[in-house]
């Protein structure tokens, strides 16, 4: 199960103030379908660009094909730029 | 936007007679680090720009037989600096003329330029003040002089006539016994236009007593000031405590300056006092080792 | 991992770039520099006013002049979709860009561009820019980010919904966002010392020496070229197709030399509309910003208005923090609320934080990046309250953050669990730093900060070709700025193991190299980086492959070392070494051509960590602050060339000193910005500045073969308050807003004598 | 009115130009001799990318007027090499890495060549306050003032 953070903007809009959740997938493509199942909106947030996703630590600014361990930690961020 | 003629005289004369012919609108072009920033920025559109370089009185810097000097309005404060003998003598003014603007600046950058640009905040001016400089004028009617205090009449503003030009400065030869210090306050150790600045000339006696003094201050009213209280202050002292809070509160007391972007009216006032203290501290270090 | 171990040849040495000597000789091309046969010239007409309703504008005089070959106004432009489209910086609103590049139905700021002129010659574009009459309806305006918030402010964007908010009526919030970890409320609960306070910052422009210039060629059929001095020609290339309404193959973007971004060039200005007076004039037409346009309408990074609230044991553990961090954003949505929120107390490890953040919209250009955006303004307020509470838990403040520094496996107050990071590092040689224990004279102080970037990835191709002689061409796509260009000859030396000199390399245009996410973030050396050593091994591939061919061997049985391909062992046979100019020579018949390639979407980035240190000298009776020493301690992941890791280091630190001392923007009461220029716009010169010594740790990003993190943005980001605590080391008075100038902070060294009589 | 016609001396060689009385010998360089060595940053004097050398006097080319360098000998940034060979100064810039983006660079340079030129020994505190004129923003100036100041050593150990 990988387990899923959200920050109090994202959980606010879309899941109703839960914040931390635990899902069934194995990639970041599942993830994206499940979560818009889920909770209507998420998924296509992340999708469009406007969130970066962390695994594990790591930031994807366009995440879509990456695979995830069954103990991934995932959260989402606003993109990052900088100067 | 009209195109500008350009012209370079080789006489006084003939710069007199560009001016006075020019519809009101001629330019004088010494150093240019004024004028070639207005220009750019529309702030004026001349029919004329009469570059006053190739008249040789200009351009002269002569120390004169009673010790004076006679200073070419043209003459770049970096040219002066090079030399020895005016910088020993009044080194304020030298500092005050060579602190405008960056080294570029200073290679070009003249005193007749700089008081006729009348900024109250140009920073060869208190010190030009405080030294008793006069400005040699050539215009229709011959020639005049001004002490440079009565040159400027406000901002962007000179009592200058139409076809009058200041030709060349003098500089009173040294008193013995004299010493003279220029400080400005500005935000960043160069490049900036002075928020405060403060000229200060004064005479000891061979006890340390000031025998004369004349304190100028600049950017802190709408032309440079000759603050008379802050002369007194300390006239008669041995710069006692006493005498330098005298002379910082007739400063203070003589300010009356403006909110802007370089600096509040507190603030002016407040550092025109410390500039002061410090400026008449420096002077008088100056005299006392002649 | 072993890279840490192997012996480079190469990176880590200090070499001299490769654009170097025409940048000492005055022969490299910067945006301005370029010119085109037949070119005409373009100047835009710019809002006197902060805030106005455009009636309507009248062109026809302008259009009569002689000379005049173009006039555009927004009735040019194509209306936009109010979509937020991941493009550039951040989520990019094509409806607001092209309101920005051109205002439509509103001016929003002094500055804000209503037309722009194509004429002959520069001197006819600006007389027919005066024959232009725009009739405004003059609004009222609003400059600074908390009356901005207050009800019964001017409104920017009647139409304007706030996202993560729910608001009544018109408003000029564009944004809210909320960090959340742990629980505050029984933090502070846990807490023996609660401090509260309020700070705020100037926006600050980017100040690059290097105005925006463009030169735009539109063709007959369509084909536009464009030159101009970009952090991203790939994002201009986007960003002009849109606004105009072209296919992205129509146009042709190439990078000048750039003369510094720092974030500031990541967005375009006058690129479309270079490109729409072309089309209309068909002339080439050159356009290039006075310095007084570049600080009117372009740049800044937002103010910032704050509070913060924070909470520790007297033991010095920080139990919880919590903050509203409130910016603007200029003109139009797009404050960076989001990494000022998150990088606020990033450094720390502490369990429960709430952070908020508001992007409000106010009168004055619209913010661009710069270097680190946001995290400077949160920092000054999350490192000036830790030094206070220093003070009062009498911790020395290098202590008090090694007692609460994040580590590997701290969970960041934004969410993700750090990797392998450098924090706690900076803070150890901080401490151990003579710096730190040199003796301090009277009316100086010394102050301490850390900061934290993220740093980012992305999209990023390279190409590697080997050259007929042995020598290479290394094609990337980010416009070099501080010597990325050095950076990427190393890696792909030390790859391909022939010397520095004998790689070559260049930037594409975007027709001649694979898409680029823009110079920025500090990604070049790490992202482009990566795709460059990826194609160099990938050229290694097919030099190994062509060997293979030569020995009528399997590939597999042939390795490549120190620039020669050598059989695996002495199975697979007895060869002598082939060197990469010798396989390049039998290029022809081994196969043609070898051009080694790669294109990904990098991830990793390794988050950068610095801490400073700084001495300062407060001339009590006049506010003045002189810096007497600087050391900026920072994790750079690996160095790969250290002279520039040292000049983005120190550069940054430099402009940092510039904000927290003299940088601000001065507006008038009609909304008009009264600095524009240098003179008064006051950036650090020579004399204001002591040497400024960088020191790098090395602790590398596992991310990255040879441990790259980037490095440009986190040295902006401890200065302000590193000067600030210095400045209240050294006279006792805390200045909690920025710049603190000459007559700001005399001020409040006068307040505080007025206090301190009155006790 | 007319333009003038200028003649001057421009990096040794004797050069002619025709000019309006509102170009800047900063527009001339450039617009009309295609030398853009010489940068324009501020077109007033604040931040000496345009750093010239008019009579063996350091000056900002924005604030000189084409018309009034008739007769006078310049020298820009793409005189300072000798042939092949680069000026010490522009040699230990490339060493040191005293440049990051590099449009300040030409007139740093012209200005600090200028100033070894008077003073071969100049202090720390010398060189800044002569480079005050010349912004920088991606150095910093630590080092272009440790390049300037080891070619001052250089060339006094040369001169020995």
């Amino acid at each position: 199960m990988v387990r899923v953070l959200l920050t109090d903007s994202i959980s606010k809009s879309y899941t109703g103030g839960v914040s931390e959740f635990e899902i069934f997938v194995s990639n970041v493509r599942q993830l994206i379908r499940q979560l818009d199942e889920k909770y209507p909106g998420l998924g296509s947030e992340i999708n469009n660009g406007a969130l970066s996703i962390s695994i594990d630590g790591d930031i994807y600014q366009d995440a879509f094909i990456e695979d995830l361990q069954p103990d991934s930690e995932i959260t989402f961020l606003p993109k990052i730029g900088g100067g | 936007m009209e195109s500008i003629e350009f012209q370079k005289p080789e006489t006084v004369d003939e710069a007199v007679k560009l001016l006075q012919g020019a519809d009101g609108n001629a330019k004088i072009l010494a150093g240019g680090t004024d004028l070639l920033v207005q220009l750019r920025a529309h702030m004026i559109d001349p029919s004329v720009i009469v570059d006053i370089k190739s008249i040789d009185e200009t351009r002269e810097l002569n120390k004169n037989a009673d010790g004076s000097y006679t200073i070419g309005a043209a003459v770049a404060g970096a040219e002066a600096h090079e030399r020895g003998d005016i910088t020993a003598d009044w080194p304020g003014v030298i500092e005050a003329w060579d602190l405008i603007g960056s080294t570029q600046i200073q290679g070009r950058a003249s005193l007749g330029g700089n008081l006729c640009n009348a900024s109250p905040a140009g920073d060869s001016v208190p010190a030009m003040v405080a030294a008793g400089m006069t400005a040699n004028i050539a215009g229709p009617d011959g020639r005049r002089t001004l002490p440079v205090e009565e040159v400027t009449a406000g901002p962007g503003k000179t009592n200058l006539k139409k076809g009058e030009f200041i030709v060349s400065f003098n500089l009173p030869a040294k008193p013995s016994n004299g010493g003279d210090a220029y400080l400005r306050l500005i935000p960043r150790t160069e490049m900036d236009i002075a928020v405060v600045g403060c000229g200060v000339a004064l005479t000891l006696d061979d006890s340390g007593t000031v025998t004369s003094a004349k304190v100028s201050l600049g950017a802190v009213a709408a032309t440079v000031l000759v603050v008379e209280d802050a002369a007194k202050a300390i006239i008669g002292s041995k710069l006692e405590p006493e005498a330098m809070s005298a002379l910082d509160a007739a400063c203070q007391a003589a300010c009356k300056p403006i909110d802007d972007k370089r600096g509040t009216v507190e603030y002016r006032t407040k550092v025109a006092g410390v500039l002061a203290r410090r400026a008449v501290s420096i002077a008088a270090e100056r005299a006392g080792k002649n | 991992m072993s890279s840490d171990n192997r012996k480079y040849k190469w990176v880590g040495t200090r070499q001299i770039r490769p654009d170097g000597h025409d940048k000492v000789t005055g022969r490299a091309k910067f945006g301005s520099d370029f010119s085109l046969s037949g070119m005409i010239h373009g100047r835009v007409l710019r809002s006197p006013h902060a805030h106005a309703i455009i009636k309507s504008i009248d062109t026809s005089k302008a259009e009569a002049l002689p000379g005049v070959k173009a006039v555009i106004t927004s009735k040019d432009f194509q209306e936009q979709p109010a979509e937020l489209k991941a493009a550039g910086e951040g989520m990019i609103n094509y409806r607001d860009m092209t309101r920005n590049v051109m205002a439509r139905e509103k001016a929003l700021y002094d500055g804000h561009a209503v037309a722009a002129v194509a004429a002959s010659t520069v001197e006819v574009a600006e007389a027919a820019l005066e024959l232009i009459s725009v009739d405004y309806e003059v609004l009222p305006h609003v400059i600074d980010v908390d009356e901005a918030m207050k009800e019964g402010a001017p409104i920017l964007h009647e139409e304007m919904v706030p996202s993560g908010m729910e608001v009544n009526g018109p408003t000029n919030i564009a944004k809210f966002v909320e960090f959340n970890l742990g629980d505050t409320k029984k933090g502070f609960e846990e807490a023996e010392v609660v401090i509260e306070r309020s700070y705020k910052t100037e926006a600050v422009h980017q100040g690059y020496i290097e105005p925006h210039a463009v030169v735009a060629s539109v063709a007959e059929d369509g084909q536009a070229q464009i030159w101009c001095c970009t952090q991203g020609q790939f994002q201009v290339r986007a960003f002009v197709a849109q606004l105009l309404g072209m296919p992205a193959s129509s146009i042709r973007v190439t990078p000048s030399e750039i003369g510094g971004g720092f974030g500031g060039k990541t967005v375009v200005y006058l690129e479309p509309l270079a490109t729409l007076l072309s089309k209309k004039a068909g002339k080439p037409v050159k356009m290039i910003m006075t310095r007084e346009e570049v600080f009117r309408a372009s740049g800044p990074t937002s103010g910032g208005s704050m509070t913060y609230k924070i909470g520790a044991t007297k033991a010095g553990k920080i139990t919880a923090v919590e903050a509203t961090i409130k910016l603007l954003a200029g003109a139009f949505a797009g404050a960076p609320a989001g990494p000022a929120c998150m990088c606020a107390v990033a450094p720390y490890d502490i369990k429960n934080v709430y952070v908020n953040g508001y992007d409000v919209v106010v009168n004055r250009p619209k913010v661009a990046a710069y270097r680190a955006p946001g995290a400077p303004i949160s920092a000054f307020g999350a490192e000036s309250i830790i030094d206070e509470l220093a003070k009062e838990l009498g911790i020395d403040p290098l202590e008090l953050r090694k007692l609460n520094a994040a580590k590997k496996g701290t969970q960041a107050a934004y969410g993700p669990t750090f990797r392998e990071i450098g924090y706690e590092e900076t803070v150890d040689i901080a401490m151990k730093h003579d710096h730190y224990s040199a003796p301090l004279g009277p009316n100086q102080g010394r102050g301490v900060a850390s900061g934290f970037w993220f740093n980012i990835g992305g999209e990023s191709s390279a190409t590697v070709n080997i050259n007929e002689d042995g020598t290479a061409v290394v094609i990337s796509g980010n416009p070099d700025i501080g010597g990325s260009r050095a950076s990427l000859a190393l890696m792909a030396a030390e790859e391909l193991g022939i010397d520095y000199d004998k790689v070559r390399p260049i930037i594409g245009d975007t027709a001649s190299i694979g898409y680029n996410f823009l110079t920025g973030g500090s990604r070049v050396t790490f992202a482009t980086g990566l795709a460059v050593v990826e194609a160099a091994k990938d050229a290694v591939r097919q030099l190994c492959e062509r060997a293979a061919k030569i020995w009528e061997v399997d590939a597999e049985g042939v390795i490549w070392e120190n620039g020669h391909a050598k059989p695996a062992s002495t199975n697979v046979g007895d060869f002598e070494p082939l060197s990469l100019a010798n396989l390049a020579a039998q290029a022809p018949k081994t196969g043609g051509p070898i051009c080694g390639h790669n294109a990904q979407n990098v991830q990793g980035a390794g988050p950068g960590f610095a801490t400073h240190i700084c001495d300062v000298e407060v001339d009590p009776e006049t506010g003045s602050v002189s810096i007497l020493r600087y050391t900026a301690i920072q994790d750079v992941g690996r160095a790969i060339h250290p002279s520039y890791v040292e000049g983005q280091i120190q550069g940054g630190a430099a402009q940092g000193i510039g904000w927290a001392l003299n940088e601000e923007y001065i507006y008038n009461s009609k909304g008009q910005l009264d600095n524009p220029g240098f003179l008064d716009y006051r950036i650090p010169v020579a004399s204001d500045l002591p040497m400024i010594d960088a020191v790098m740790v090395e602790v590398p990003n596992d991310r990255h073969p040879y441990g790259v993190r980037g490095v440009g943005e986190v040295p902006i980001v401890p200065p302000m308050a590193a000067v600030a605590n210095a400045i209240e080391n050294a006279t006792g008075v805390r200045m909690s807003a920025l710049p603190m100038s000459p007559p700001r902070l005399l001020a409040a060294l006068d307040q505080a004598d007025i206090k301190e009589a009155a006790e | 009115m007319a333009k003038h016609h200028i003649s001057m001396t421009l990096n040794g060689e004797p050069t002619e130009f025709l000019c309006s009385t509102r170009q800047t010998l900063l527009d001339v360089l450039r617009d009309e001799l295609n030398l853009t060595g010489s940068k324009e940053g501020c077109a007033s004097g604040d931040c000496g990318a345009c750093s010239v050398m008019v009579d063996d006097r350091l000056v900002c080319a924005c604030l000189v007027l084409g018309a009034e360098c008739d007769g006078k000998t310049v020298e820009s940034i793409e005189g300072m090499a000798d042939g092949e060979n680069l000026h010490p100064l522009q040699q230990k810039f490339l060493e040191e890495a005293a440049l990051q983006c590099g449009i300040c660079t030409p007139g740093v340079l012209v200005a600090a060549k200028a100033l070894l030129e008077r003073n071969n020994n100049p202090t720390e505190t010398e060189v800044r306050y002569w480079l005050a004129g010349n912004l920088c923003r991606c150095t910093g100036y630590d080092k272009i003032v440790r390049a300037v100041m080891s070619t001052a050593a250089d060339m006094r150990e040369n001169a020995k």
